[in-house]
């Protein structure tokens, strides 16, 4: 049996599954208990696990993820979530410098289990402090474990695997896609972390995308195939560390032409490491350059008018592929 | 709570300054709310509604070049400067017309021009940034005073404290105010702090006075603004003022606030600071004509800066690529 | 300051241990200190030289599976627990059998085994984490207190104020031990801080009481360490506890500490805690004997450990590239 | 006439020219003002300009940093210390959301032209919190200009331009550049943002470094030319962003390899960045794979015996050149 779900529902479905799972997850965050989340996405899960496993803080970021290390390396799995990935800038030193360093500096010594859970990316006009995509920032950090779902399905299964990863995890939920609908089947899911997804097969250009990138790059891929004779692989990373490289190098092998399609702004961008990462290991297959399509080097800005003029597009995707194909 | 009747010592033509601006405020943020649920305000917004009377007590007490930094919910506090009707409007619809030519929205209406330095959406940083600026005035010798709004919520972020602590180290000439509307987005603040005055019981941690004033009585609050600006004028240093209030409505658009009680919302209504300075100021003499008039004036602005906003184009998409650097362009390459 | 002379009720043997913690700690450090000057400890380390009393009375009160949060000036607390000292000078010489393999140093000396869950070297970032902990151990129904170090400068940051606040909301078993030396790095404390005693004057602002001790007195540390931490035990929620004290030397390795009044130093340098806890304890009957066993086992071990260090191997370079993941790897693709 | 300082009284030196040149100018940091840093960096300062002009503050980098941007939007000229660059963690919140994109968001309204300067990188066996590279942490956010000398003279004058910079400029000092020697002309130096150069010319492959890399690509190409009779070009990017692509690309396009050499971890590094632009713009020239030398993406240990198993080393890069070129 399966249900039609949005991926905002998966997200409490996520959650509660693995609390049911497991009775050292806890959940800590900003208005998620009481409130239910700013956008909806924990109902119902004060009530099925009271006010000691699901608590509302102040907002103090560095707090919620500080709480959430402690209790990481004391036998705890929490979850934490930080409203918008925008905040994860307020609390970046517990991301960067405390919980991703710290089982390397003791070596070994403690383990930090916990998952980082935020919306993330552009699209809903909230301008330049509330739209940013930045799992790059949590890409290039090491020790950090970097997963976006783009599906409601992925969403449930990664969120587990995450949640069960002895390692931290900062999972991005994108939250142009919480409106959006896809089918679950029944029961507990469980996916892994770091494998790559092809979500359309084809021979002459692979299409890398995340999160909400991906049906815009599937849609791009339609087009391409309807209006310009041009098959494009279309693959979902779903997770940046680990890195499914052998799906994405496999891919390039075979159509030797790569494009990838991403939220964040230009610069070091994961586009760039994937890029590069074909440049350096899969050379000799390519036939021609290595595109990246991007939001451009700016902050995001608020009017719909102009915020449509930078997230890459269905249309920009289509055009960088024609121009790379022809 | 400090509640002292000073209304002989407020000029006529301040009070009727602060009744403007509230009326102006609410009338503004009641069409805003209106375009929104038309589909016309996209993105978020947050209303003031209930807690004029802050921004308007202070606005009265600011000198033209003071400096005024604020939140998401800023509307209010960018008005009371002075900041045209129709250019804030634009904003909220996303025109080329509005203050920040459309980039900003409604949680970052910025006018330099009014004093108006910026409202920011993360928050408690704009604490720290709003002692720079009053670092920048006393380094200057300008003698401008700047006032930093924030919510309750905002005094358990770890920018309040350094923010305080420097600007009491450093004696800066900035005024920190707390309108503590007893929630944060749907929590209430007293579930998430230590302490029942989340401002002024904190006060004393930066060497400051607690000071709590009633945030829906414009002459109250403008009392303690006009003495604590004239104290950082003066070199007297940083203030810490909680005025306590309410919104009637709930955190961003579409929250009905139905995470309050009944009877607490009840109450707040009944201190509704635009009737209640109505019904004050007709006691005082003023002519019922002259409130009329300024209502009427209010409604006329509002009309005319939706129908300006309304009929302004949208900004051209290449707008989006302008104004990254100081050159004017977003170009990162030579 | 809180100074009650309360010798009678603290056993015999725990202020021995004391003692024998002081002086091992400060032979150990003055060791340390050599061996960076000899160019055999890299990097850098910070000493708490004059300042022992407090990780001696803090250590005595806490029971086996209890947990130290401290900073990178933790050789003292990590010592107390009862990590061998084999193990902490192995890692400030790089040593692969250091307690962190050599992948730590001075500044993260971590042993979970000891209940020490870490030395931190980002300002304020501990206290969060040990709020965390404790959170956990609340949660667990373990009945462990966390307690947490840091010095006067800390109290400035932003993680301080948030730590305070959650660890009072949440009523969490832990304890907050500021070490006011009076200094942060080469800067006076009093010089950027808005209040006198940077912790205890902030306590109100998180509901707490302020507690100064006297940071030079172990007994004095043990007593309130012991009260504070019973505290936490049964429920009563956190503490914060400003301890005065003095390093006796720079911030760090070779910093001459130049910036600071040599009266200043003098006064602090006659309540050196080591021969003024001898002196009380001989004075209330100690043999002169008994101490100078607990001294000589201190050199000792101090020699052994330095010999076990210098002798052990350094890290294989491969050690680089693991501990990153659970999985013991540093993989980042599959 | 000339004289030779170490990269250390570059700084000072640098600072000390801004403030004589413009009474706007001031600098505020930990321990900066009396002590003259913790290393040693910013003496005689506080004596020269005054205890006005330049401040001690509290150990506060977020109100360090929100007091430089105030100050910058209203008529001053900042230079903010932080100490070592891991703690603009700390702040990043400051740096990424607020001051990268406060002229964006009131569409020109206000400029905030300051300079955050910072002590980056590894190699002094601080141990992961006070050793990483984190330029690419500033290259990722659009309105932050990056730069990052690796001579006393370059700092001098590229610092100079930053401090005239209208816009925000990340200025990361690496330390263990501080006790290197250079020749420095008398007289004030002013340099020009966004211009890389060319350190070394050569034929066979472009090697780009940064700051402290720039010597041991320049120790490399010795190497190389010596015992491989490789002829390397090493080009100094000198800032990121703006970022020189025309030398960049220029370069590439004669020599038709490319080798980037930075101290960043792995994953989303700079040279990601610049691997993927010329795999875009200069492919149809390239006679290899693209080869990037990194630090691991790890952690950094204490140890000297592991630190120096991970920044790259000169024998690194003649490796990983030798390979391609082969
Ligand atoms: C650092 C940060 N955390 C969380 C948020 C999300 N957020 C926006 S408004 C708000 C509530 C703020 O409450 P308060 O300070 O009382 O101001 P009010 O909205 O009541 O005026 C929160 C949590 C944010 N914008 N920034
Ligand atoms: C966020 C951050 N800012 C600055 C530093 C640099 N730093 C290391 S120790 C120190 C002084 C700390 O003073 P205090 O808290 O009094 O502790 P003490 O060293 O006196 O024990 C500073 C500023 C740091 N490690 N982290
Ligand atoms: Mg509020
Ligand atoms: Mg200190």
């Amino acid at each position: 049996m399966a249900e039609l779900i949005t991926y905002r529902q998966a997200v409490s479905r996520a959650i509660a599954q693995e609390m049911r799972h497991d009775e050292s997850v806890v959940f800590l965050g900003e208005d998620v208990a009481a409130a239910g989340g700013v956008f909806k996405t924990t109902k119902g899960l004060l009530d099925e696990f009271g006010d000691q496993r699901v608590r509302d803080t102040p907002i103090s970021e560095e707090a919620i993820l500080g709480a959430a290390m402690g209790a990481a390396m004391t036998g705890m799995r929490p979850i934490a979530e930080i409203m918008f990935s925008d905040f994860l800038a307020t609390c970046w030193d517990l991301v960067a410098v405390e919980i991703a360093k710290m089982r390397y500096m003791t070596a070994g010594q403690v383990r930090v289990p916990l998952v980082v859970r935020t919306a993330n990316g552009g699209g809903l006009r909230f301008g330049a402090q509330h739209s940013q995509s930045v799992e790059n920032w949590a890409m290039m950090i090491p020790g950090l474990k970097v997963v976006a779902p783009s599906t409601p399905h992925d969403l449930i299964g990664l969120f587990a695997a995450a949640v069960r990863s002895d390692d931290p995890v900062m999972f991005f939920e994108q939250k142009s896609l919480y409106p959006v609908k896809g089918e679950v089947p029944d029961g507990e899911i469980v996916d892994q972390l770091g494998t790559a997804r092809t979500v359309r097969a084809g021979t002459d250009v692979t299409v890398v995308a995340l999160a909400a990138m991906v049906p815009r790059a599937v849609a791009a891929a339609s087009v391409l195939h309807d209006e310009h004779g041009i098959s494009a692989e279309v693959i979902d990373l779903r997770s940046l560390v680990p890195l499914d490289t052998a799906t994405l190098l496999q891919s390039v092998a075979r159509t030797g032409r790569i494009v990838t399609v991403e939220e964040n702004p230009r610069l070091c961008g994961w586009g760039a490491e994937i890029v590069s990462i074909v440049g350096e290991e899969c050379f000799d297959a390519l036939r021609g350059p290595m595109v990246r399509v991007t939001t451009p080097h700016i902050p995001l800005p608020s009017a719909d008018a102009l915020e449509d003029a930078t997230l890459p597009s269905v249309d920009r995707i289509v055009e960088a592929v024609v121009k790379l194909c022809r | 709570m400090t509640e002292t009747t000073t209304v002989a010592a407020i000029p006529r033509q301040t009070r009727l300054r602060m009744y403007r601006d509230i009326v102006r405020v609410r009338r503004f943020e009641e069409r805003a709310y209106k375009l929104f649920m038309d589909g016309l305000v996209k993105g978020t917004s947050h209303l003031s509604i209930g807690m004029e009377a802050i921004a308007a007590g202070f606005g009265a007490a600011m000198r033209d070049d003071d400096l005024t930094f604020c939140t998401y919910r800023g509307h209010a506090h960018t008005l009371v400067r002075g900041t045209p009707m129709p250019r804030v409007m634009g904003e909220l619809l996303g025109r080329s017309t509005g203050v920040c030519g459309g980039k900003g929205g409604s949680m970052h209406l910025t006018s330099v021009e009014h004093g108006v330095m910026g409202s920011y959406a993360i928050i408690g940083a704009h604490l720290p940034i709003a002692a720079g600026a009053a670092w920048s005035a006393q380094l200057r010798g300008s003698d401008q005073v700047t006032v930093c709004f924030f919510g309750d919520g905002t005094t358990n972020i770890g920018a309040f404290h350094e923010a305080l602590n420097l600007a009491a180290v450093w004696e800066l000439p900035v005024v920190f105010v707390c309108e503590n509307n007893l929630y944060m987005e749907y929590t209430a603040i007293a579930d998430v702090t230590a302490v029942e005055r989340p401002a002024a019981d904190r006060a004393s941690a930066y060497g400051l006075a607690p000071i709590v004033v009633d945030g829906n009585d414009p002459e109250a609050v403008h009392e303690q603004a006009a003495r604590v600006i004239q104290r950082a004028r003066d070199g007297g240093g940083p203030s810490l003022v909680e005025a306590l209030t309410y919104r009637h409505g709930g955190h961003s658009r579409a929250d009905p606030g139905t995470y309050r009680p009944q009877e607490e919302i009840d109450a707040w209504l009944a201190r509704d600071p635009v009737p209640s300075y109505r019904r004050r100021l007709l006691g005082d003499g003023v002519a019922e004509d002259e409130l009329a008039a300024i209502e009427m004036e209010a409604d006329a602005d509002v009309d005319a800066a939706t129908e300006a906003a309304r009929q302004a184009p949208f900004p051209a998409p290449e707008e989006a690529f302008t104004d990254v650097w100081a050159d004017g362009g977003s170009s990162w390459r030579n």
